[in-house]
């Protein structure tokens, strides 16, 4: 029984890492229907971003990351207007080029400015350590995943289902000209989607970063993780990413724990189960 | 996207000798590209050889892709699938004639193609990929865990084919690979372009823009496309086997996730749903790939990178479509 | 005359590290010897490879001994890339010097192969006589599941029971594996004093090293026994506080006490420009330089492979590692393998600390192979 | 806010190469009632969705009041005034039929919406289901409520009977004649029923090939078999 | 009289919303049926239904004796039973010939051929190019689809039922979309389809209607209130209020 907690707190902690590092890609994939492959480029960048700041800086935990949030959006900001701009609504292969070749490039830059090494982003005090649990001990930040990952479900879904925001959105997706002519300003909503998606891929890369270490191979190292979780809940759904991050997290976690040797086994066999099961993801929009 | 070959004015009026004509300059081009490769590389033939090898798994890709509509990112196990048949059967069963190999590695790759197609063919759109994705991985894995078979993570080595037709032998210089794999490619895509144009190559069409109506026709989508997946698995197959016999060794990464997204990558470049798109997508690819990172070992990742930025933005359709756009665009003024 | 030297090695991707630490370690060696021996310049054509790709090693071997003419091929961080390309040797006319590629077999598959590198059974095997001298009882595998990975659970399994120990559990894991928590609880779960692990280096230890601490075991008294991979000295500043105290058995340490690993450091950190990126793969380059020069010396620079190899045969020199030779009957290096530890410099900064040695080891991976 | 005038002038306009638009001038006198009649394809739908910013132009000017449409994207135009009921409906599929509804609105506040319900009380019962969940008539209603939910001063409407119940087509056009009446919009239809749009219109051009190839008054229209069976392949109106 | 198409009981509800209930029509070869009623009372339903593209909640579908119930749309429509949709849906990147041959292809069993080519089989050339003659399509026979206007396409759209020879014809709304030009056109077509061919069309163009149908059938809220004559059909009240409005009386005076 203990064991079955234990193995249980692993699952949901690694599920909510997951969650945190790839619901920005939900949001660019399912809402904005482009295979942003590039996210974890993103994600990477925050990363290093935070990394400088606090490391080099030597910049508290909380400015780092905000540092990094902005400082990621604002180096997407021109990328989304030059480049992303031009493949809204082309079709996904377009895309996939496109966003691969990005990914290519940050890597290659990464590689260049900040050498191949791992860059560690210093936790503070607090988020250091074992916390014990009674049952058995799980490392802090791990919670603190966990609590993000909460707050940001909660956020985005108020974001998109709720607000007349997320509603625009929604619309310039199924149909960018009509909803131009009834009045939505498309390419701001775009803008502006891009821009939050992009931020939650650094947040993400961030908080994420004791599991996934930053080093420039990252932003394709993870990516088919990234598109995995992303799609088996179903592109655009907030609680269906949620979800398949803690089912696939806890597969996963248990599977490691059984039988390591056939850990891969196990994920892609589910993932292919649930696929077969729930063809657009588990909790995916209708068409 | 466009399958650009069947809407230029050619096939609108064609009855036969257009299209035959067409096939006939495609084929001299290709055979006068390889001679040009040859002369002015003579050096480097190991490179052009695998850039066959490759045009094979990306022509296969572009059968499902191109003209089917199937988001794949796992066409690698095909390829792999194809070349360990063939390495397996040398190494391990002693079939080392290269003929001989390369019809194992096409049953390899048509069973495998079967395989991942009755898996693949249950999702739809980023689902599929999905799929495809697990389906590499579980290639993959099975292949790392099957190492008395496939010499896991090592590679498969001991792999020594016997000359071809008893006579040319398999040279350091790689004249005779190279010699093998055109060959192969020649008649593999003559045999293509025949298939595209048939009347199952149009229902594939049909299907990849609107499933449905194609079902309301009475043509069963699911048959059609298992149909193509094997057919594709086969060419796919022959790439792998052609690559095992030309460099003698199988390793874990021709069933790669890697390998499949490049050649994804390579056959959006070139421009998806026609053949000469597929070609012209891998040889672009790999000799920019081989050129610049020759020339720069260290960073020419970003090169790479802001090519294929480069394609998108300028040439959409990839570079072969866009050509062939910018041709009509041409012709009708 | 030029004398062209083609090495194969990763120098993008995800290893890129690796393969600039065998640029730095050329780098380091021609800076401190010259390019030139005899009258001849030594000129050296880089290919990438960025991930094990068996194919494409092979066809860019083979452009570099046709097109480019190179007289030598070296580098091979992957065991795969270095098995493709031996039936070219004897074709081509070119020894190879294997400057990392760690599985003991590679050198059985031509009399033209010399490496400086190490064995995963050399710096795996010491180990168990480590944990056996400790105290250790009973010890539990985890290993990545792939070649080197295996080699290092069958050289430690091998070694510790016949030392008369007990491995209670071997766990494989995938090399894809993020979250090592779970392993760590059955770490746990199996009730062993210690555990040893082999990663390959790079971002995945870092999480092991985590998982470690932050599940307990470091607490508890589980030794983590590894050999040096997971503390490769690139590592150290982000691996930090949670390896302090960890032990590894590796053939060497950046911070070898020895006038000329001092000599070979200051040029290498030169040749790499950050210093903090060197760590063991410039050795292998550094050593494997030094063999081809002494190749290219014994041939007069002509083009002959076989006496290049029987030249170096028997070869020992000081290398920045320690005394080593070639052992000319597998031709492969015999050299100290040394217990080290990882400690806090006075600056800050970890680094591996050498505390026992073992000296003159041989590969004994070799004989399993036979 | 008034209905506002519509003045296009030798407006050319197509789809890359193809040219479909040749010189097309007109104006519409704020709150008047203009029908757009033609054959199949030749060009009606093409004229407004390049008034309506959709499709490219290559020449000529769109005026609206006093602004000038031409070089604003399509979103300002219709913050400017001008409402677009596509032949194609355009429902968004993945929104449910109020938050269609809803970015209709443009700025007006959230319970305007039940203007929609009132005009099409179908469209109440059905306001939680998904766009593409609503059959053809039904998303046909959709579209013409989102649109005019947002107070247009012109309207431009491609085909909007299409599909619909008799009795609907019925309270439709009545609706659109009191909305012309009201003063409030300018209404340019393009309809295949001649008969109901010569009905409802007070003026008509008749495109063919992508030009205007007569221009005049219902009645005048209906007084010429001539014109109409050769400009639109009728013989006569039942 | 013979029955080819039947279908009794049919019951379906998207979640609390009864689309059709208890619906129970047969058709005789030659029939034509008109099948009305107000928006959304469930005809297109009906039709995906019947179809297959729908499971039904319960009820039984036959075609020609046989139960089909439990079959694929594919099989269905290989049984002869075949369906235009409201909303077209065609290759955009393929022509209208394209369309017809694979269609004619498909029916005569050779859509699976890996070799050979459609312009080299002249029987499925000409039945295409007569076709599309038919419907009137056939100079912008070589155009891509997504270039030629709406109106082209609803005649390529029926023109493609037709090629698949049913023996049960659904039609969704054929004119919708088609000027009153081209209508004659299309009544042409219909007018020149085997005589024993069942017809059922599904139409809100009144004037089509009564000149096609010799039986009209109304929907409405999912269940079918009338059943019977065009003639008796505008004298019933219901019918009129839930449905006709003035046109009923606009040609009851005429
Ligand atoms: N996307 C497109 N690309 C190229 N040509 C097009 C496109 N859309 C329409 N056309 C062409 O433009 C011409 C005008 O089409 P349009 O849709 O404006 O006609 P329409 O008068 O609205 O016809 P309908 O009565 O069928 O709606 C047609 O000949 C059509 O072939
Ligand atoms: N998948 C679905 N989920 C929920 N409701 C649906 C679904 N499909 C159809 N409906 C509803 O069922 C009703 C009947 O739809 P149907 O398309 O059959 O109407 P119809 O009679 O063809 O109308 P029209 O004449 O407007 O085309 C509509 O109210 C529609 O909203
Ligand atoms: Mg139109
Ligand atoms: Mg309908």
């Amino acid at each position: 029984m203990q064991t079955v907690f234990s193995v249980g707190t692993d699952a949901l902690a690694y599920g909510m890492v997951l969650f945190v590092i790839s619901i920005g890609l939900s949001v660019t994939m399912g809402l904005m229907r482009v295979v942003n492959l590039a996210h974890g480029a993103f994600a990477m960048i925050g990363g290093y971003i935070a990394s400088y700041a606090a490391q080099t800086l030597g910049l508290g935990y909380a400015v780092a990351i905000l540092i990094a949030v902005v400082g990621t959006i604002l180096i997407a900001i021109p990328v989304e207007r030059f480049l992303y701009r031009r493949i809204y609504g082309a079709p996904e292969l377009t895309q996939v080029l496109m966003t691969i070749g990005i990914t290519f490039c940050v890597i290659g830059l990464a590689n260049y400015v900040f050498g191949p090494t791992l860059k560690t982003i210093p936790l503070p005090e607090l988020l250091r350590g074992p916390v014990d649990l009674g049952f058995r001990s799980i490392a802090a930040h791990k919670l603190f995943a966990i609590a993000c990952g909460v707050v940001v479900a909660a956020a985005l879904w108020f974001l998109i289902e709720k607000t007349a925001f997320g509603v625009k959105l929604r619309a310039s997706v199924d149909n960018a000209a009509m909803a131009a002519s009834l009045g939505v300003r498309t390419k701001i909503v775009y803008a502006v989607s891009f821009a939050v998606a992009v931020g939650l891929a650094a947040f993400g890369g961030i908080v994420g970063a004791e599991l996934l270490p930053i080093e420039p191979y990252y932003a394709l190292r993870y990516m088919v993780t990234f598109l995995v979780v992303v799609s088996v809940g179903g592109a655009g759904s907030i609680p269906g990413a949620l979800l398949a991050c803690l089912v696939l997290g806890g597969i996963d976690t248990t599977g490691r724990y059984l039988l390591p040797e056939y850990g891969e086994f196990f994920f892609y066999l589910a993932v292919i189960a649930i696929v077969c099961i729930f063809p657009r993801g588990l909790l995916g929009r209708k068409k | 996207m466009a399958s650009v070959e069947t809407t230029t004015p050619a096939t609108k009026t064609a009855t036969g000798p257009n299209w035959l004509l067409r096939d006939l300059a495609g084929i001299a081009v290709i055979l006068i590209v390889a001679a040009i490769g040859f002369l002015l590389f003579p050096n480097n033939l190991a490179l052009l050889t695998r850039i066959i090898a490759i045009a094979l798994l990306v022509l296969s890709l572009d059968l499902v892709t191109g003209y089917c509509g199937i988001a794949t990112l796992g066409h690698a196990a095909l390829f792999g699938a194809g070349a360990y048949a063939s390495g397996i059967a040398a190494a391990h069963y002693g079939i080392t004639d290269p003929i001989a190999m390369v019809g194992v590695g096409a049953v390899g790759g048509a069973v495998a193609g079967l395989l991942s197609g009755a898996v693949i063919l249950r999702g739809h759109g980023l689902a599929q990929l999905v799929l495809s994705i697990a389906v590499v991985h579980l290639f993959h894995e099975i292949a790392n865990k099957a190492s008395y078979w496939t010499g896991g993570s090592d590679g498969l080595a001991g792999i020594s084919p016997d000359p071809v037709f008893g006579v040319f032998e398999f040279d350091l210089w790689g004249h005779t690979a190279y010699g093998f794999g055109m060959a192969l490619l020649v008649i593999v895509f003559v045999l293509l372009r025949l298939l595209v144009r048939s009347p199952f190559g149009m229902l594939c069409r049909g299907i990849k823009e609107d499933p449905i109506r194609v079902s309301a026709m009475g043509a069963s989508v699911q048959g059609t496309l298992l149909k193509m997946y094997v057919i594709s698995g086969a060419v796919a197959g022959i790439g792998g086997a052609l690559n095992a016999i030309s460099t003698q060794v199988v390793g874990l990464d021709s069933l790669s996730f890697t390998t499949s997204a490049e050649s994804l990558v390579m056959l959006v470049l070139g421009g998806t749903g026609s053949l000469f798109g597929a070609l012209i997508g891998t040889v672009t690819f790999m000799w920019f790939e081989d050129f610049v990172s020759a020339a720069n070992p260290f960073h020419w990742l970003t090169i790479v990178g802001a090519l294929l930025i480069a394609v998108v933005l300028f040439a959409p359709k990839g570079l072969y479509g866009t050509a062939v756009q910018l041709l009509d665009r041409f012709r009708r003024q | 005359d030029t004398i062209k030297v083609g090495v194969i090695g990763p120098f993008s991707g995800p290893f890129a590290i690796q393969g600039k630490n065998f640029k730095a370690g050329i780098d380091a060696y021609m800076a401190l010897n010259g390019s030139k021996v005899g009258d001849d310049d030594i000129q050296i054509v880089y290919r990438d490879v960025p991930q094990a790709d068996p194919a494409q090693s092979k066809a860019l071997a083979q452009e570099l001994v046709v097109k480019e003419g190179v007289q030598y091929l070296a580098g091979f961080y992957f065991t795969p890339d270095a098995m493709a390309v031996t039936p070219l040797l004897k074709q081509g006319n070119v020894p190879m010097v294997v400057m990392n590629a760690a599985t003991s077999a590679i050198i059985t598959k031509s009399p033209l192969i010399v490496r400086t590198s190490f064995t995963t059974w050399q710096t795996s095997a010491p180990m168990a006589k480590v944990a056996k001298e400790r105290g250790v009882k009973k010890v539990i595998t985890v290993v990545s599941d792939y070649g080197p990975g295996v080699d290092s659970e069958n050289a430690f399994k091998a070694t510790f029971t016949a030392e008369g120990g007990e491995v209670v559990d071997s766990i494989r894991m995938p090399l894809s594996t993020n979250d090592f928590s779970p392993i760590m609880q059955r770490v746990k779960d199996s009730g062993a004093d210690a555990v040893f692990a082999f990663l390959p280096s790079g971002p995945t230890t870092l999480g092991f090293v985590k998982a470690y601490n932050d599940n307990g075991l470091k607490k508890a008294g589980v030794q983590l026994l590894a050999p040096g991979d997971l503390t490769q000295e690139s590592d150290l500043p982000a691996l930090g506080e949670a390896a302090e105290g960890m032990l590894t058995t590796f053939h060497y340490a950046i911070s070898h006490d020895s006038a000329e690993n001092k000599k070979f450091v200051e040029a290498a950190h030169k040749a790499i420009g950050n210093p903090a990126e060197l760590s063991f793969p410039s050795v292998g380059a550094y050593d494997g330089m030094h063999v081809i020069y002494k190749m290219i010396e014994a041939t007069g620079g002509e083009q002959d492979a076989q006496k290049a190899v029987d030249a170096v045969k028997g070869l020992s020199w000081e290398s920045p590692r320690g005394p080593v030779s070639i052992d000319p009957e597998t031709r492969h290096m015999t050299q100290n393998i040394y217990l080290r530890e990882v400690a806090k410099a006075d600056d800050g900064t970890y680094y591996n600390k050498e505390i026992a040695t073992f000296e003159n080891q041989g590969d004994p991976g070799l004989a399993e192979v036979k | 806010m008034p209905a506002a005038p519509l003045e296009v002038t030798d407006l050319s306009a197509g789809y890359g190469p193809t040219r479909v638009l040749e010189g097309v001038s007109f104006s519409v006198a704020a709150g008047s009632r203009l029908a757009v009649l033609g054959r199949n394809g030749m060009g009606k739908t093409t004229l407004f969705a390049t008034i309506a910013g959709q499709t490219r132009r290559y020449g000529g000017t769109i005026r609206l009041g006093d602004t000038d449409l031409g070089s604003l994207e399509s979103s300002a135009r219709a913050r400017s005034g001008l409402g677009y009921v596509p032949q194609a409906r355009c429902i968004f599929p993945s929104l449910t039929v109020e938050e269609n509804l809803f970015v209709g609105l443009k700025d007006r506040e959230r319970p305007a919406i039940e203007e929609a319900y009132d005009m099409f009380p179908r469209l109440k019962e059905r306001r939680k289901n998904l766009g593409s969940q609503l059959s053809g008539g039904e998303q046909q209603m959709l579209s013409t409520a989102r649109t005019i939910l947002g107070k247009p001063t012109v309207l431009l409407l491609d085909e909007p009977l299409e599909g619909l119940a008799p009795v609907i087509c019925e309270e439709l056009m009545a609706a659109f004649s009191k909305l012309a009446a009201s003063g409030d919009m300018t209404i340019l239809l393009v309809e295949q029923r001649i008969q109901s749009a010569l009905d409802f219109a007070d003026h008509v051009i008749v495109l063919e090939r992508g030009r205007i190839a007569w221009s005049g008054t219902p009645a005048a229209l209906s007084a010429d078999p001539e014109t109409i069976e050769k400009l639109l392949g009728v013989g006569g109106l039942h | 009289m013979s029955t080819v198409f039947q279908v009794q009981n049919l019951k379906k509800s998207f979640g609390g919303l009864a689309v059709t209930q208890d619906v129970s029509i047969s058709m005789a070869p030659g029939d034509r049926v008109a099948l009305i009623g107000p928006n959304g009372a469930g005809k297109t339903t009906f039709v995906n239904l019947v179809t297959g593209h729908l499971q039904p909640d319960s009820g039984k579908v036959t075609l020609g004796g046989e139960d089909v119930t439990a079959l694929g749309p594919t099989r269905r429509v290989r049984r002869g039973l075949v369906r235009s949709f409201q909303v077209t849906r065609l290759f955009s990147d393929m022509t209208p010939q394209e369309h017809i041959a694979l269609a004619v292809l498909q029916r005569t069993g050779r859509s699976g051929r890996l070799l050979g080519n459609f312009h080299a089989m002249p029987d499925v050339m000409t039945e295409t190019n007569e076709l599309l003659h038919t419907l009137g399509i056939d100079h912008i026979a070589t155009r891509k689809v997504s270039e030629i206007a709406y109106g082209q396409q609803r005649l390529l759209e029926i023109a493609l039922a037709l090629a698949l020879e049913p023996k049960v014809l659904l039609l969704d709304e054929p004119a919708a979309g088609v000027p009153q030009s081209d209508t004659p056109r299309i009544e042409a077509a219909l007018a020149g389809l085997p005589a024993d061919l069942a017809v059922l069309m599904i139409e809100h163009d009144m004037d089509l209607v009564f000149r096609f149908a010799k039986r009209v059938v109304v929907l409405a809220a999912g269940a079918i209130i009338f059943d019977g004559s065009p003639e008796d059909v505008t004298k019933d009240a219901r019918v009129r209020e839930a449905y006709l409005g003035n046109y009923a009386n606009a040609s009851s005076a005429a």
